[in-house]
């Protein structure tokens, strides 16, 4: 019951916020997202007290001569990206206060409808219902870009749209093929019938869906070398645009390889994993040289997510514990730091117009709280211990480590690459004398510091005390590698 | 009792937030006082701690904080271990931390970042006692990078200057390039024990035979983190660029306690070391020629702290020597008697430069005995200690590594030697130069000359005492005491020993070489003194000619140049050519290009659509023609 | 039945009201009619007893009772969206009168028996239509699409015939059973020209559905023909000519599908690819309507081809999401044409701002053409592509997946437009209360059909 | 009558498929609209022929039915098309084909 | 004899049809279209459908070929102004009807055509038979044709009429 609720509530809350006044549409979608928050600590709560939560979910029938429930449940999987969403919806919405958008009442309806779709990709149990929110999820995204987007806001975001949709539209395939394999003649689009019938199939059907799926997800998140929408795309979204994709859709790809791939077709991994896992490294190395050389900063972070989520794929892609664990606490770490950062950046192009790093300089001497909130944020991301990055980045390395030593070593480059060009990028902007673009930059405003305390809170928190991320996706990863494991490593 | 030991790293902890947050609106002498007493609360604890674990039966207490990463088997809890090596780590860091941040009031007092700086040492504080402190591998690599952190932060406390920041920079990824190598060496770790608490890696390892690959491996990845952190050969070339920070600065982070948290690991993982002869002789070999390496470029440096640091970089390679060669004790003897006196060095330069107003270079000095003295006698007795003059400190613990290298590898212990020949004649020629003859400065300088304030000759005096009498608790067996720190630290090598056969140096080997060792000291010292103070030669000016091999030692074997164009400059380029070529011109178009073929496709196609109503007829007739054929 | 009767006599009415001067009167005795009609088939539904009336001729089952209706009903949403034409329109009651009997026509193919009915329900489909096409009698764009139409249409109804003949020649008969029983009494033994009959009846149907290669027609005729008739051409031709196709070939032909499979696999490669990759470089929002309405008749082509228990339920469906869809990109068309006097895809410039119903439902209509959830159009290619892979079409599947990617490009040209683009000029737009109503219901049906398709689905499984 | 007893039936179609396809190549050939209206009737008078012939074959009379819906299809179909023509004529003075392609690409 | 009378039919028949194809003059085809009509009626003669010749005849070659010679003539035709194809064009246009030809015999396979005929009722042909046909099983379609004529009608109406829309 808790399950539906999470998913409608944001909707019925979107169309209230599209229905009223424009001018506190900002105000009611903060309450919207709170009280959306507070409901996920709850189902937090239901599902650490009970073990099996099957209850929490349900089976409406939707389609049912085709096999299609309106099937959603909860397991510590993804709670933890529903939470992760939850969390940060609210930060979004409250760092775009200082903003006024044009038609605010349409802008916030967006995002909540957004939130409603992710709940929906995170919670879906039912192949075709999950390929639902999956596109429905792009739908508003688009519309964000596409309305309150930067330059050149038209062709970009079109690319990116249509660039993820060939993703999808092939993993509508695999669904298919998979559904089709189902027992009939009622076949079922079922989660667990889908499992077994990706596990029935010979080697060459499971490599067919192997890359259907896969192709989605490498899109979604992007991997290399399926990125190239994702610079573009992150530098011409609004900032609040750029935050759900960064923060929260790009998790979709890393969850959907986790939940409605590597289970499924375990021949298909074994056959193309390694390759997999090549692609994954590949990128994250490509990324972090890449964004050594960049100029822009939102491109810089965009390449740095590349990155990130190339670390990310290959611990799920190693599939064992540690490497799924990893990846989950990551997915969450990643958004609560891509987050901070693109807010951080967003501040500075608002105060000096400029996104460039050469252009900047010496704003740790005007502006010295904002300096010390972003090598917070910046240390997160380069996964110094004791932030969130470091318990998710450890993790991910140990699981690599196990199905490859140089994999490993090899992924682990990014620790320095990071390094690279994080403290390159800071130092560029924050440190060295002001110039006259930043020497009258404002230090962080009351409503900044709401948005990046909690962040940052976060970011230390988790990395001192990751124990309820853990402990939550602990039992769902142990139960999910259990289920699929003697298939895989027979 | 086992309840003092987190109060260790927390009152730093605590000052650290209390400076951090607040600093801006407290004033300088709660700062200090606050800052100070911290560190002085937890050396008091460092010491009830030390009292506990040296009566403890099992000379270990472990304390359990609580769970901090649990993913299915792997189970890492935040907790402490006190044992005596930490425990004499313990006491290292908070004593010779409490005496730099004494000095600190003084030598930062007019600085407008004084909160910061103190916030920062706190941190740093807090972070080596957690490296110290941790029960396993991954809290010793929290330590690891948060001491990393800080010493970015602090490197490039002035961070107005682009230098300072660019030292900063390439301190961190220096740095940081080795934690990749500890880091894996820890998941290998894992990996083989299927633990990384000491207490149970260590308790399987005493059962596994010797040359072990995987252990070589172990042992080698984590020796690649040692060399970043202890600025071995070759990521080395940060730690004199880490000068740039404050002084108190160089003297804590980058002289006693940071950078010889290597040595800690290494002694720390004895037993893994052990087991791989082979890793040992790779950290005996990079340790003598960094000490080597190092010594020869301090032949030549004109700036009192890069003079200062090459030393560090040079004695730090004696520990790894010692360790190398099995000495585990000796290593950390030399880290306790290399933290006094490096520190005291440090701080006697931070009251020259502080006297000078910030001059580095020697070449500007000279003559300043008379203006500072009690400086002047701190400094000289650093100055005896780090080049093994009896009885300073530093000549039990250098004896002590040359003679178990003496034992161990001959060919090895004539490099040592010369490397600590060398290490007398620069030490001297930097106190000649700095403190005998005439004032070379400018009047303005000369006018401003005085002593530092009693905040800073206190410790510089303490720290003297200390460098004096530190190596007291090492005398060597030869004299027929007993080694107090041998029998204090031998539960932690236990292992090791029980693994090695004992190496027994003959007493008279051994005297004949601590009288070698002495003899050629002092020859160094005579002939710095012969060629500084007699002649009165001086160091030539920048842009002077001087002879091709000098030239190369005064530019540190141009190894910063080596990197720049072995690694960094390729690494720009290949990240510029990943960005322009493979990225923009290759993957981009290759998805553009679909776009555009498409496109193309129906510019193309729509061109059938004539219009014209005979083609389409046309087409239709021949693709019933078609169909039919085919069919 | 009943429901051909009351469409063919409101067209009989229509010609007299004319004469019998009630003209005023027509629009809503048209649209109750078509209620009644809707009504006829629903209650006709509920009873099933389908005999087959005149000797097989016509048999309104549950597949011909089910288009029927939504012919109907496309058709009432045709009227509804027309009614400004039609008024502009001297001759009003033939308009309605040839539009009725085109109607008619189209039931005929839904319901047919017998080859004679096929053959003469699309006569009746499509001449009238020759006729609207070239109804603006001075516009020699009108002209030409009406005499390009004709003549090709007319040809290809010779092919239709000539296969016909051969048919009849191997099998005796006309009748879609009589045929169907002599082939399965006769396997294997069916003369060579039989096939080729089969052939080339694919050939004239494929001209109908305007597949390629025999689509030419379309483009030019959908741009040259008023705004109105293209409307018509594209929804309710399309949906009758594919439920008299499906219908032949499933009655007919299917135990020698062998025989003709690949080639409707061919056309549907052709039609999806080439629909779209066509549609993606044309400024005329009508003209890219053509080249998308021949890619839809790829898709549905796929239906065909995997005739299964799914595919009339997959073509009723995916018709009618897309004729749904495409009536109200007309309505919108129609609004911008008014406007702009052209059908320029730049006239959709900045329409979100001028009247934002508009510029929601047309995008609504794009993304059911596209195909993306949670719209009619995406579930009917969902089930389109559920059919083929039931079929064993995989590779046909993935072509089409890539096809309709294309797709989203020129569909979301309109969509970026309206959006996105600034306006010349920025007045609001208003829109009659009609027209609300239309674009509100029909935008309503295009998500209902996506939410809700199961009972759709079920009407023909 | 017995006659049709000496002609084979193959021969019925091949004069059909002829004339069908003489049909085709004069709609191809000829730009005179009208002209090639009239091939078109050629091409359905092909079609008639090969469905009497194959009713007499069989012997089924449905065939000659059909025709007579051929033909009364084919008279509407006329009358419609002239009637087009003439409109173009009046508008454009020429049947020709060739002129009537201005909607393309 | 009959034989000779089908040939002598199917000759007139294809090379009349040839001339309708190739001649320059539009009146000269028609004419050639009402030959190769005859040609086909007699064909249905010969195939026992005497009532079909009949109407043939008055359909096509009264109703149909008058309308035709009675718009070329209102359009004012002549040799002169009637426009030909270029020469590729008609080249083209030859092959691709030749290949049509052969393709279509060879789809065909009309060599393996080999239908006896059935039994043949004299009378088949005749209007009575036919009739009985036509308005028993086939009274629908014939019902249903009245619309198509009602439809062409109109639409002829509406076309025909003197320009008065407002387009």
């Amino acid at each position: 019951m808790i399950a539906i609720l999470l998913v409608l509530f944001p909707f019925f809350a979107s169309l209230l916020v599209l229905a009223g006044n424009a001018v506190s549409a900002k105000k009611a979608a903060l309450f919207f997202s709170v009280l959306e928050l507070l409901l996920t600590f709850y189902a937090y709560y239901l599902v650490r007290i009970q073990p099996d939560a099957t209850a929490l979910g349900c089976t409406i029938p939707w389609i049912a001569s085709l096999g299609i429930n309106f099937k959603l449940q909860l397991d510590g999987i993804n709670l933890l990206l529903v939470v992760l969403t939850n969390v940060l919806l609210p930060i979004i919405v409250l760092s775009s206060f200082t903003k006024s958008y044009k038609n605010a009442g349409v802008f916030y309806s967006l995002v909540l409808f957004m939130q409603m779709a992710l709940v929906g990709v995170f919670l879906a149990m039912d192949g075709f219902l999950f390929y639902i929110f999956w596109e429905l999820a792009l739908i508003p995204i688009y519309f964000i870009c596409l309305l309150w987007g930067g330059e050149d806001r038209a062709r970009i975001t079109f690319k990116f749209f249509i660039y993820t949709l060939s993703g999808s539209l092939f993993m509508l395939l695999g669904l298919i093929f998979l559904y089709q394999h189902t027992p009939g003649p009622l076949h079922s689009f079922d989660i667990n019938a889908l499992y077994k019938a990706g596990q029935g199939l010979d080697v060459k059907a499971q490599s067919f869906i192997f890359w259907c799926m896969f192709l989605a997800f490498a899109i979604k998140m992007p991997l290399f070398p399926f990125h190239t929408w994702q610079p573009d795309t992150y530098t011409t979204a609004p900032t609040q645009g750029t935050m759900l994709l960064s923060g929260i859709m790009l998790k979709m790809g890393t969850y959907g390889l986790l939940r409605w791939l590597m289970p499924m077709v375990p021949l298909g991994i074994a056959e193309w994993g390694p390759m997999a896992i090549a692609l994954a490294v590949i990128g994250i190395i490509y990324a972090s040289c890449i964004a050594v050389v960049q100029k822009d900063y939102k491109r810089l972070i965009a390449y740095s997510s590349i990155a990130h989520v190339g670390l990310i794929a290959a611990g799920i892609l190693a599939f064992n514990t540690q490497g799924l664990q990893g990846a989950l606490v990551q997915m969450f770490s990643h958004g609560v730091n891509v987050i901070g950062l693109f807010f951080i950046v967003d501040i500075i192009s608002t105060r000096t117009n400029t996104r460039e790093i050469a252009k900047l300089g010496g704003i740790r001497n005007v502006a010295p709280q904002f300096a010390a909130f972003f090598l917070i944020v910046l240390l997160g991301s380069i996964a110094l211990p004791l932030t969130n990055g470091f318990i998710g980045e450890f993790l991910l390395l140990n699981g690599i480590f196990q199905y490859s030593a140089w994999i490993a070593g090899i992924a682990g480059l990014s620790v320095i690459l990071g390094a690279i060009y994080m403290l390159r990028s800071y130092q560029n902007s924050m440190l060295g004398e002001p110039n006259g673009l930043t020497s009258t930059f404002r230090d962080l405003t009351v409503n900044e510091k709401a948005v990046l305390i909690p962040l940052v809170v976060l970011i230390i928190g988790l990395g001192i005390y990751p124990k309820p991320l853990l402990d939550l996706t602990g039992p769902a990863i142990q139960h999910l590698i259990n289920s699929s494991l003697p298939i895989i490593k027979p | 009792m086992n309840q003092l030991i987190p109060l260790i790293p927390l009152f730093p902890l605590i000052g650290f937030l209390i400076v951090g947050l607040f600093g801006k609106k407290i004033s300088k002498n709660s700062i200090s006082i606050l800052a100070s007493g911290s560190i002085l609360a937890s050396f008091l604890v460092s010491v009830a701690v030390f009292v506990q674990v040296q009566n403890s039966a099992s000379h270990a207490i472990t304390v359990n904080l609580f769970d901090w990463i649990s993913s299915g088997k792997l189970h890492v809890s935040f907790s402490f271990l006190a044992d005596p090596l930490s425990a004499l780590f313990l006491l290292i860091i908070t004593g010779v931390g409490f005496l730099i941040h004494v000095y600190s009031v003084g030598y930062m007092k007019e600085d407008e970042g004084f909160h910061r700086f103190f916030a920062y040492l706190n941190l740093f504080v807090f972070f080596m006692l957690l490296l110290v402190l941790g029960s396993n591998y991954l809290i010793l690599f929290v330590g690891w990078e948060g001491v990393g952190l800080c010493s970015y932060l602090l490197i490039g406390f002035w961070f107005k200057n682009t230098a300072f920041n660019n030292a900063a920079k390439k301190a961190f990824i220096m740095n940081r390039i080795g934690d990749l190598g500890f880091l894996l060496g820890i998941l290998l770790i894992y990996l083989t024990f299927g633990s990384i608490n000491y207490i149970e890696v260590f308790g399987q390892a005493k059962f596994f035979s010797s040359e072990q690959p995987v252990i070589t491996a172990i042992t080698l990845l984590l020796f690649i983190g040692a060399m970043g952190k202890s600025a071995q050969l070759p990521l080395y070339t940060w730690l004199p660029d880490a000068m740039a920070g404050p002084t108190p600065v160089s003297a804590l982070i980058h002289a006693a306690t940071m950078v010889t948290a290597g040595v800690y690991m290494i002694a720390r993982s004895n037993i893994l070391y052990t087991l791989s002869p082979f890793s040992m002789q790779v950290v005996a070999i990079v340790g003598v020629l960094t000490s080597l390496f190092a010594a020869s470029i301090g032949l030549f440096q004109n700036d009192i702290k890069k003079v200062l640091a090459y030393s560090t970089v040079s004695q730090l390679g004696l520990m790894f020597l010692a360790l190398g060669v099995g000495a585990y004790t000796t290593g950390v003897f030399h880290v306790m008697t290399h933290a006094f006196f490096k520190a005291l060095l440090f701080l006697g330069a931070g009251s020259v430069i502080h006297a000078m107003g910030g001059e580095q270079d020697i070449r500007k000095m000279g003559g300043l005995k008379k203006y500072l003295p009690l400086t002047y006698l701190t400094f000289l007795a650093g100055t005896l200690a780090i080049s093994g003059i009896f009885p300073f400190a530093g000549f039990f613990s250098k004896d002590e590594i040359l003679a178990h290298t003496f034992e161990h590898n001959k060919f090895l212990w004539f490099l040592a030697s010369i490397a600590s020949a060398m290490t007398a004649f620069y030490m001297f020629r930097l106190l000649y130069l700095t403190f005998f003859s005439g004032f070379r400065g400018t009047k303005e300088q000369e006018h401003h000359l005085h002593e530092s304030p009693k905040s800073m000759t206190i410790p510089l005096i303490l720290l003297a005492i200390l460098s004096l009498v530190g190596g007291f608790v090492g005398i060597p067996e030869v004299f027929h005491v007993s080694h107090w720190l041998n029998g204090f630290l031998a539960p932690v090598f236990a292992d090791s020993e029980m693994k090695t056969m004992p190496e027994y140096t003959h007493h008279g080997t051994e005297i004949t070489l601590i009288l070698f060792a002495l003899s050629v000291a002092i020859a160094m010292i005579y002939l710095a003194n012969n060629y500084y103070v007699r002649l009165g030669k001086r160091p030539p000016e920048e842009g002077a000619a001087i002879p091709p091999f000098q030239k190369v030692l005064y530019n540190k074997y141009y190894v910063d140049e080596l990197y720049t164009t072995v690694f960094m400059k390729p690494f720009n380029w290949v990240s510029d050519k990943f960005y322009r070529f493979i990225e923009l011109r290759f993957v981009n178009v290759i998805v553009n290009s679909v776009g555009e073929g498409v496109s193309w496709g129906s510019r193309t196609l729509r061109l059938l659509q004539t219009g014209s109503i005979e083609f389409y007829l046309l087409i239709m007739v021949l693709s019933i023609a078609l169909i039919l054929f085919v069919r | 039945m009943i429901t051909l009767f009351i469409i063919s006599l409101l067209g009989v009415i229509a010609m007299l009201a004319e004469i019998l001067k009630f003209k005023k009167l027509l629009a809503p005795l048209t649209l109750l009619g078509l209620i009644a009609a809707m009504g006829a088939g629903v209650s006709e539904w509920n009873n099933p007893v389908f005999i087959p009336v005149f000797n097989n001729m016509l048999l309104f089952n549950h597949y011909a009772l089910a288009f029927s209706i939504s012919l109907c009903l496309v058709t009432f949403l045709w009227f509804l969206m027309a009614q400004d034409y039609l008024k502009t329109e001297t001759a009003i009651t033939d308009h309605y009168a040839l539009i009725l009997f085109s109607l008619a026509g189209g039931i005929v193919l839904t319901a047919f028996g017998n080859m004679v009915m096929l053959f003469l329900g699309i006569e009746i489909l499509s001449i009238p239509l020759y006729i609207l096409a070239g109804s603006r009698k001075t516009d020699l764009a009108s002209n030409e699409a009406s005499f390009k139409y004709f003549l090709l249409g007319a040809f290809a109804i010779g092919f239709l015939l000539f296969g016909i003949a051969l048919i009849y020649g191997a099998t005796g008969s006309f009748e879609l059973n009589t045929i169907n029983q002599y082939i399965l009494q006769h396997p294997g033994e069916m003369p060579a020209f039989f096939y080729a009959g089969i052939l080339l009846i694919i050939a004239g149907l494929a001209f109908k559905v305007s597949a390629a290669p025999f689509h030419f027609w379309t483009p030019d005729v959908y741009q040259g023909a008023p705004t109105m008739i293209t409307a018509f051409m594209s929804t309710i031709v399309k949906i009758a000519a594919f439920a008299g196709f499906f219908r032949l070939f499933s009655t007919c032909f299917v135990s020698v599908a062998d025989s003709w499979n690949q080639l409707i696999g061919i056309l549907a490669i052709i039609s999806m690819l080439l629909g779209n990759i066509t549609a993606i470089r044309q400024d005329s929002f009508k003209r890219m309507l053509a080249y998308s309405s021949i890619s839809h008749a790829g898709y549905l082509l796929l239906a065909i081809l995997a005739i299964n228990n799914h595919s009339a339920g997959a073509i009723f469906l995916y018709t009618l999401a897309y004729a749904v869809a495409s009536i109200t990109a007309f309505a919108v068309l129609k609004k911008v044409y008014a406007l702009k006097n052209n059908d320029l895809i730049e006239s959709f410039n900045g329409l979100a701002k001028r009247n934002p119903l508009l510029a929601l439902s047309i995008t609504i209509a794009m993304l059911s053409l596209a195909g993306i959830p949670p719209t009619g159009g995406f579930f009917a290619k969902y089930v389109i592509f559920n059919t083929a892979l039931t079929g064993g079409h995989l590779w046909l599947v993935i072509i089409a997946v890539i096809a309709s990617l294309i797709g989203v490009y020129y569909y979301f040209k309109a969509i970026i437009a309206s959006w996105f683009k600034p306006a010349t000029d920025e007045n609001l737009i208003e829109l009659s209360l009609q027209d609300k109503l239309l674009l509100i219901i029909t935008t309503l049906l295009t998500l209902a059909i996506g939410l809700f398709p199961e009972f759709i689905l079920n009407l023909l499984s | 009558m017995q006659t049709i007893h000496n002609i084979p039936m193959n021969m019925y179609l091949l004069l059909s498929t002829v004339l069908f396809s003489i049909g085709v190549f004069g709609v191809l050939l000829r730009r005179n609209a009208i002209i090639i209206f009239m091939c078109v009737e050629l091409m359905l008078n092909a079609v008639n022929l090969l469905f009497v012939a194959f009713s007499a074959y069989l012997g089924d009379t449905q065939g000659q039915v059909f025709v007579f819906f051929i033909m009364a299809v084919a008279a509407a179909e006329v009358a419609v098309g002239l009637a087009i023509l003439t409109m173009i004529h009046r508008n454009t003075g020429s049947v020709d084909i060739e002129t009537l392609n201005k909607l393309k690409h | 004899m009959t034989l000779y009378l089908f040939y002598f039919l199917s000759f007139l028949a294809i090379i009349s049809a040839l001339m309708v194809v190739v001649s320059k003059n539009p009146v000269n085809s028609v004419l050639f279209l009402i030959i190769t009509f005859f040609a086909i009626a007699g064909h249905y003669v010969l195939l026992n459908a005497q009532f079909l010749a009949a109407v043939h005849i008055i359909v096509y070659a009264g109703a149909i070929m008058v309308l035709f010679l009675y718009v070329i003539m209102m359009m004012n035709f002549s040799k002169e102004s009637e426009p030909s194809k270029t020469k590729l064009s008609q080249i083209v246009a030859t092959v691709a009807g030749g290949i049509f030809l052969i393709t279509l015999i060879g789809a065909l396979h009309f060599y393996d055509v080999d239908m006896s005929p059935g039994h043949s009722d004299p009378g088949a042909g005749l209007v009575g038979a036919l009739g009985k046909v036509l308005f028993s099983k086939f009274l629908l379609p014939f019902e249903i044709s009245s619309l198509l004529f009602l439809a062409a009608m109109t639409g002829v109406v509406l076309l025909g009429k003197k320009n008065n829309d407002n387009s």
